[in-house]
């Protein structure tokens, strides 16, 4: 286990609820801040909104705090929502499934590319970094593969209730990740299974001697990894009303970014679910303020680098200050 | 008379909140070993920490060959003359033997080039000074045993001509044999003039090997003896400030029916076929050179690399154990040897340690019960007498002997019926160690079956009911308590006697 | 240990016979989407105007009427930062200069990707513009949040690059895909003679403008050039050196067979004639393309490449503005054959909601020195 | 002595040799392939097809330099594509506005080096970890590379402009430089103090640190070499064709990455050569190209590249894991 992530974790009760508390006043000066510049900005409209568009990277956000905080990493997700969205089209399309098996199909596959990685990287010992960057390759080019680069379309109307329509007021897919968020955070909190990834990624082998299902916790977790993009896939869908096999490209590293912002350590061991919602939010709603206030998308994403780095700087710093 | 080459003289050092040194003094003369002495938290670690540039003192002075120096950095300490040999060895595993050695300062060739025709014969040379001939200079030190690695940490030490060599425990992970092959290197070493400060919990060794002795408590010194003038009674008495009566409470208890029956296991390379009984309330030593494959052993028991082949029987029942978590569900519990790396998880609270193995028994639906979690863990503070400010402290910032008692009482938390000891006392200091000895009496007492692996004799001896011996992956030979004395166990271990030996 | 790589390789060598097509096969196009082709006529013949159809664009709901007052326009290409987008940009900002009362921003995600260009889109919407001009990513994707602006009230222009027609209410069509297609194979036919062979370099498969051209072209070529022979089509993304390597491993595969490229987006054009002009075949490996002038002038003028298929991406802009400021003014509505677009005068309406900018344009020695885009 | 652990037989072996197999092997499956793809179609092998392999693909073997001693040294970039998108537009600018060919050189690689010694200083001294810093700088790169250019490509550059075009004794000037920055680098790392001491870091930075080695100060001198031979890397890709794009090349850092772990750099940090990273940035290119001259669909092309490195790195793994020490210490 490496040094930083033993320091980490000796500061985990102070620094863990104080990179969140500090992230989240971050984030409500940034709001106010904003939304005193554009009166369009903090409308109930506007932020449901952003929760619509901000679902799939969220969806896949929750397992990927999981595989962080276990030490892993999985660069695959992205890939595998374009293979999923391409598995959904081609058996809905070709093999003619009914749409709710197609979705299924769409899930399953998604949750098989995951436990392919997990497996490799529990049975073969593949470092996660290496075998996500080959599969990510892989994962793409079936996805290309299968759908010959065509898209499904054509999808019935019923379909796009879940990325296009509202459920109470609130947009369909958000409340399936408010839910999903409720259920990741309890099950790390609270569960014997979100101990067993801290200990996992604090000292693996301590947690295997302690008697702890080691491989079995981390194939479960690079397995939720591939569902939840296979979900985010299916959403997707929904919410364009087409398939692609580019569907997804880059999104690793805008959950990562999510992830790390939120106060996992990429060192494994340290991290909750309610600081990568945090994270989640903030360069959501960052990359809206901003553009609402007339700022341009490529100067949006140079904020948002420059956001990551500070943000990670201040907390660390404060951190080391205590010490 | 020349002056000592290292003289330290009231040093203080304090950490935010806490005193860590308060007016230490004590002197290393060329050609003597001088034993420092304490227990864990007494001060050691911190003391040859500011002797060796780590730290810097707040108060006192140190004095190199008579003259006043600061060190600044580890490397200032260095060119002073000055190395250190901690516990856990800072090598580099991928690198060869030679390379390791001579890792930032290596000699060139022209263009700054590392000239490595001579790193090797230079590291060569070193082997042959000391004559260590198991050891080449080219092997990759990643697939060392601890022993030779610690004689790379060594030659490094000599390769930068110091002349004051600093041993923090240096046979905490050592088998007695490689424990007295490392006592000669230590006399050569003397021979040549060089100045060695040893830290050992071992007292039966410093009466071996030092010649003078410095016993520090609660970052105070206490005084400083002859080895000559003194005595183990004394030495402890002055460590702990109280009388420890007997360090090995062996209390016998009435031995009953089998709990653990092993028959011809086999799991490559180091378990060849090994049959053993371990009777509930009965304590079996198991004695054995490093490589000899005890820990090996004890995995196949824990599940961790699964036996390939042979039966296990736990309270007359085959069972297969497959896993870790089949083992623990079966009631066998395993501390191991290595309570940094395989028994704690030392970010993590003493809290969240202590339950690690038992949350299954904790949850329901698999949500852990926090109410009961706390009270088991304070529960386990209380009963093993941890040392700790709350239980939300990480555990890794105890001493050894409280985060060795974490990782016994995480493990007792379950009521196991098998207990499998790996080295439990090493690097504990001697209060700890007689608690724990006391708490596998009681345990013992209470019906569970005990296996204890160690590589310190007396232990063995002193707790066992019964000690077996292993030797290249095979049980050599087994004694009862009676008739296990240092030297049959001994022989046996070095394959000195004939085929398994039955003396009773 | 060794065994094992010799096995990879075996593996490897394997798996690649087993994927292995014949040339022939890999060669055929079906596209990136399941629509039917429409070649033209071959010749010189022009193209003939399609049968009229009813309006089929989708309009805003209770739009206020902005009629002759200044606008907010916010324009979303696919991605910004490349040339060609770099110059429908500058037609737009022209062409709201010229009209004065048009207020005009380009923003759009710097990757081609649908996903982030909808979140432009969508705060565009909520920022509250009046229109919005984009070029789709995809036709199908984009129509969602199209459909959300209309349904907001604000106008909706397409150019270059179509959505489905309910979601916009007018498309500015820079040429038809069979214009294009007939443009490219005719001149590739007249390059490499009718019985030439061909290879393809694309940005991707999925890109929908070129997997219409390509199904297009294979289409035509067919129906008027049916001994040209088609090689292969390979991916090159929107890279100027990935393309480079690939079309020099086409040139290195087929050696002599291979008479003539086509780079179908103004990366893969220039890229290819590079490498046609580092392997020395410049006169023997023809190259076609659709690319912008500048970045072509070079091979132009050493004579390596003789046409250069485009239209004024410019004036693409140009229109697209003045298109929706007469949308926005109500005088292009549902149902009209013309809209007059400032100095490119009056432009035809198409296929029920589109408007022609015009044929295809053919850059040549003669006069590629006269634009700089 | 009985004593010796089981081990031994195996490890006796030099470092130079264990090396020397790990690349052996590489070049064995470089020349394999090769062969394999020569009988399906033996154009595959002629020699003007195996140059321009080399050539179009030796700045990814440049760039994989750099990113081999970040990761050996226990780091990770996943900015240099964006840098290398960057230094190109700097470079190529310097050039069109009538800069002497040697500053429209010289920028890039004083740039490059600046730009990734200020990140690995964040990395070694301000300790945030390498992946956010670079994953931040990746951002602010290509964003800020558009809003500054506008993305308008860069035509008209002088003809001395164009270094690839050179060449030395007839090699081509990429292969040349190519060759020899892995020949100075892997030489420098094998052979010199300082080289070590970025397995030393990378291995156990604790234990550098008690050597004499300054691990903070070797990570900035990896970040800053990596920056320098990013800017090699664009001296190739930024001159060998007529335009520069002005955008980030995207994904190139992933491409970059591959081949350095595919060249056997532990991403664990503490081992690796980068004339491993060499060879498997020349094997990725080799398949690439091999994909398209089997006439394998263009469709499925990706699935295989990203099948034939996995099983590259699985191989490879396994291999490793056989020779390695049994047991749970390493």
């Amino acid at each position: 286990m490496s040094a930083a992530a033993e320091t980490a974790l000796l500061r985990a009760p102070w620094w863990l609820k104080r990179h969140e508390t500090l992230l989240a006043i971050i984030l409500a000066v940034a709001l106010v801040g904003l939304g005193a510049f554009n009166d369009r900005f903090l409308t109930l409209d506007n932020l449901l909104n952003q929760g619509r568009l901000m679902t799939e990277i969220g969806l896949i956000a929750l397992p990927m705090t999981f595989v962080i905080i276990t030490g892993g990493i999985d660069l695959s997700v992205g890939a595998i929502v374009g293979l999923s969205a391409v598995m959904l089209g081609y058996a809905w399309k070709t093999f003619a499934f009914p749409l709710p098996l197609a979705i299924v199909f769409a899930l399953f596959v998604g949750g098989l590319a995951g436990f392919v990685n997990g497996f490799v990287i529990t049975r073969v010992k593949v470092p996660p970094l290496i075998m996500t960057i080959a599969t990510l390759a892989l994962y793409r080019g079936l996805a290309e593969g299968v759908s010959q680069a065509h898209s499904v379309r054509g999808y019935p109307e019923a379909f796009y209730v879940l990325g296009q329509g509202d459920v109470l007021g609130a947009p369909t897919q958000l409340l399936i990740l408010i839910v999903l968020i409720v259920v990741a955070g309890v099950a790390l909190d609270r569960t014997t299974f979100g101990r067993a990834l801290y200990a996992i990624g604090s000292n693996e082998t301590a947690a295997r001697f302690s008697a702890l299902a080691v491989d079995r916790a981390k194939l479960v977790v690079y397995t939720l990894s591939g569902l939840a993009s296979g979900l985010a896939a299916v959403v997707l869908v929904s919410r364009v009303t087409t398939t692609r096999m580019d569907m997804g490209m880059g999104y690793e590293l805008d959950v990562i970014a999510a992830v790390v912002l939120g106060g996992t350590s990429i060192f494994g061991g340290a991290g909750t679910i309610w600081g990568t919602v945090i994270g989640l939010v903030m360069i959501q709603l960052l990359k809206n303020g901003l553009a609402l206030t007339g700022v341009k998308g490529d100067a949006t994403i140079v904020v948002i680098g420059a956001a990551l780095i500070v943000s990670v700087l201040i907390a660390s710093s404060l951190q080391r200050r205590r010490e | 008379m020349n002056a000592p080459l290292l003289d330290v003289r009231n040093l203080e050092k304090t950490f935010p909140g806490v005193r860590a040194l308060t007016g230490v003094s004590f002197d290393v003369r060329a050609g003597e070993v001088h034993a420092l002495l304490g227990e864990n938290g007494a001060g050691k670690s911190t003391l040859i920490k500011v002797v060796s540039g780590v730290y810097q003192p707040d108060g006192g002075e140190i004095l190199i060959d008579g003259r006043a120096s600061r060190f600044t950095s580890p490397e200032d300490a260095k060119r002073a003359g000055v190395a250190t040999i901690y516990q856990e060895l800072l090598l580099f595993p991928e690198l060869t033997v030679a390379e390791n050695i001579f890792l930032g300062h290596a000699p060139r060739a022209g263009f700054g080039r590392i000239d490595w025709r001579a790193v090797r014969t230079k590291a060569e040379a070193l082997l042959a000074s000391l004559e260590i001939d198991d050891l080449a200079a080219g092997q990759i030190v990643g697939s060392l045993s601890v022993g030779h690695r610690q004689r790379v940490e060594i030659l490094r030490a000599l390769s930068h001509d110091a002349r004051i060599l600093i041993m923090d425990e240096p046979t905490a992970a050592l088998t007695e044999a490689d424990v007295t092959r490392l006592f000669g290197i230590v006399r050569r070493l003397k021979g040549r003039g060089v100045g060695i400060v040893y830290i050992s919990h071992r007292l039966d060794e410093l009466f071996e090997i030092a010649d003078r002795v410095t016993v520090l408590r609660d970052g105070a010194y206490v005084g400083s003896r002859r080895m000559a003038d003194t005595n183990s009674a004394e030495l402890v008495q002055m460590m702990v400030g109280r009388r420890i009566e007997n360090l090995f409470p062996k209390t016998l208890v009435p031995i009953g029916a089998p709990v653990l029956e092993a028959q011809n296991l086999v799991c490559h390379p180091m378990t060849r076929g090994v049959s053993l009984t371990v009777r509930s309330g009965e304590i079996v030593g198991l004695a054995g050179l490093v490589g000899s494959g005890r820990s090996e052993l004890a995995q196949v028991l824990f599940g961790i690399t699964p036996a390939e082949r042979g039966e296990i029987r736990l309270q007359g029942e085959a069972v297969r154990i497959d896993s870790p978590e089949a083992a623990r569900s079966r009631g066998i519990a395993y501390v191991p040897e290595d309570r940094a790396v395989q028994g704690l998880v030392r970010p993590m609270s003493v809290l969240n340690n202590f339950s690690l193995a038992a949350l299954g028994a904790l949850s329901r639906f698999g949500f852990i019960d926090r109410a009961a979690e706390r009270r088991m863990a304070e529960a386990g503070v209380k009963r093993f007498s941890v040392k700790t400010s709350s239980v939300d402290e990480a555990a890794g910032r105890l001493s050894g002997g409280n985060q060795q008692k974490i990782v016994l009482g995480k493990w007792l938390a379950n009521s196991p019926k098998l207990l499998v000891l790996d080295e439990p006392t090493r690097g504990v200091d001697v209060g700890a160690k007689a608690e724990i000895h006391r708490l596998m009496g009681d345990l013992a007492a209470d019906g569970v079956a005990i296996l204890m692996i160690s590589s310190e004799l007396p232990e063995v001896l002193g707790m066992s009911d019964r000690v077996l011996v292993m030797r290249e992956g095979r049980l050599v030979a087994e004694f009862d308590r009676a008739h296990a004395t240092s030297e049959a166990v001994g022989g046996a271990m070095m394959g000195g006697g004939a085929n398994r030996e039955r003396a009773a | 240990m060794k065994a094992r790589y010799l096995l990879t390789t075996a593996a490897a060598a394997c798996a690649l016979t087993a994927f292995a097509t014949d040339a022939n096969a890999a060669g055929k196009w079906d596209g990136g989407d399941d629509l039917a082709t429409s070649p033209l006529e071959c010749g010189t013949g022009a193209a003939a105007p399609g049968a009229p159809m009813k309006y089929d664009g989708g309009q805003p709901t209770h739009a206020p009427n902005k009629a002759g007052k200044a606008i907010t326009v916010v324009d979303v290409p696919k991605l910004i930062g490349i040339g060609y987008f770099n110059a429908t940009s500058k037609g737009i900002q022209d062409a709201a200069k010229e009209i004065g009362n048009v207020k005009a921003k380009t923003d759009g995600p710097t990757e081609a990707k649908i996903d982030e260009q909808i979140k432009f889109i969508d705060n565009s919407i909520t920022s509250g513009v009046d229109g919005i001009l984009f070029a789709a990513n995809d036709p199908v994707a984009i129509a969602p949040v199209l459909k959300k602006a209309l349904s907001k009230g604000i106008h909706v222009v397409g150019y270059d690059a179509n959505a489905t027609p309910g979601a916009r209410e007018w498309f500015v069509n820079q040429s038809p895909f069979n214009g294009i297609a007939k443009a490219m194979v005719d001149a590739m036919a007249k390059e490499t003679g009718e019985d030439g062979s061909f290879a393809i370099v694309t940005s991707t498969f999925t890109t929908p403008n070129q997997a219409r051209w390509i199904a297009e072209m294979q289409a035509y070529a067919a129906k008027c050039h049916p001994k040209l022979q088609w090689l292969e089509t390979v991916e090159a993304q929107e890279d100027n050196n990935l393309s480079f390597n690939q079309a020099t491993t086409l040139i290195n595969k087929y050696g002599d067979k291979l008479k003539g490229l086509f780079g179908m987006t103004s990366v893969a054009t220039p890229a290819s004639a590079e490498a046609v002009t580092k392997a020395g075949q410049c006169g023997k490996v023809a190259v076609v393309g659709l690319a912008t002038p500048n970045a072509m002038k070079p091979y132009v003028h050493s004579g390596c490449v003789k046409s250069v298929v485009l239209w004024n991406p410019i004036d693409l802009g140009y229109a697209a503005t003045y298109v929706m400021r007469a949308a926005v003014d109500g005088k292009l509505e549902p149902g009209d054959t013309s809209v007059e677009a400032g100095k490119l005068g009056k432009l035809n309406v198409i296929n029920g909601s589109e408007i022609l900018l015009g044929a295809p344009f053919i850059y040549d020695k003669a006069n590629i020195d006269t634009f700089d885009f | 002595m009985t004593a010796i652990p089981v081990t031994g037989a195996a490890a006796s072996r030099g470092f130079l040799r264990r090396f020397a197999s790990q690349e052996a092997l590489l070049a064995l499956a470089v020349i394999g392939l090769a062969v394999a793809v020569g009988f399906v179609n033996p154009r595959f092998l002629a020699y003007r097809n195996l140059a321009d392999i080399l050539l179009g693909n030796a700045y990814i073997a440049i760039a994989a330099i750099g990113m081999s001693m970040v990761i050996i040294s226990g780091n990770i970039d996943i900015s240099v594509g964006a840098l290398i998108g960057v230094l190109a537009t700097v470079s190529g600018s310097l050039a069109v506005a009538g800069a002497p060919t040697a500053v429209a050189w010289l920028v890039p690689l004083a740039l490059g080096i600046l730009v990734m010694a200020a990140q690995g200083a964040v990395v070694a001294y301000l300790r945030i970890p390498a992946i956010v810093v670079t994953l931040g700088m990746l951002s602010i790169l290509k964003g800020g590379l558009i809003s500054v250019t506008g993305g308008k490509w860069i035509t008209d550059l002088p003809q001395g402009f164009h270094l690839a075009d050179l060449d030395v004794l007839g090699v081509p000037m990429p292969v040349v430089i190519m060759v020899a920055a892995t020949a100075l680098a892997a030489i420098w790392m094998r052979d010199t103090a300082s080289g070590r001491a970025i397995y030393a870091t990378g291995g156990n930075a604790e234990a550098a640190r008690l050597c004499g080695v300054n691990p903070q100060r070797t990570v900035v001198m990896v970040f800053a070499l990596h920056g320098l031979f990013a800017g090699l890397a664009t001296l190739v890709y930024a001159t060998q064709l007529r335009v520069i794009q002005s955008t980030t090349p995207s994904g190139l850092e992933l491409t970059i990455i591959t081949a350095s772990v595919v060249g056997g750099v532990s991403i664990l940090g503490g081992a690796g050569t980068v004339v491993g990273s060499t060879l498997a940035a020349i094997l990725i290119a080799e398949i690439t190209s091999a994909l398209v001259f089997v006439n394998v669909s263009p469709y499925w092309t990706d699935a295989l590249r990203g099948g034939l490195i996995l099983a590259t790195v699985i191989a490879d793994i396994i291999r490793r894991r056989r020779r390695a020490a049994r047991g749970w210490r390493t």
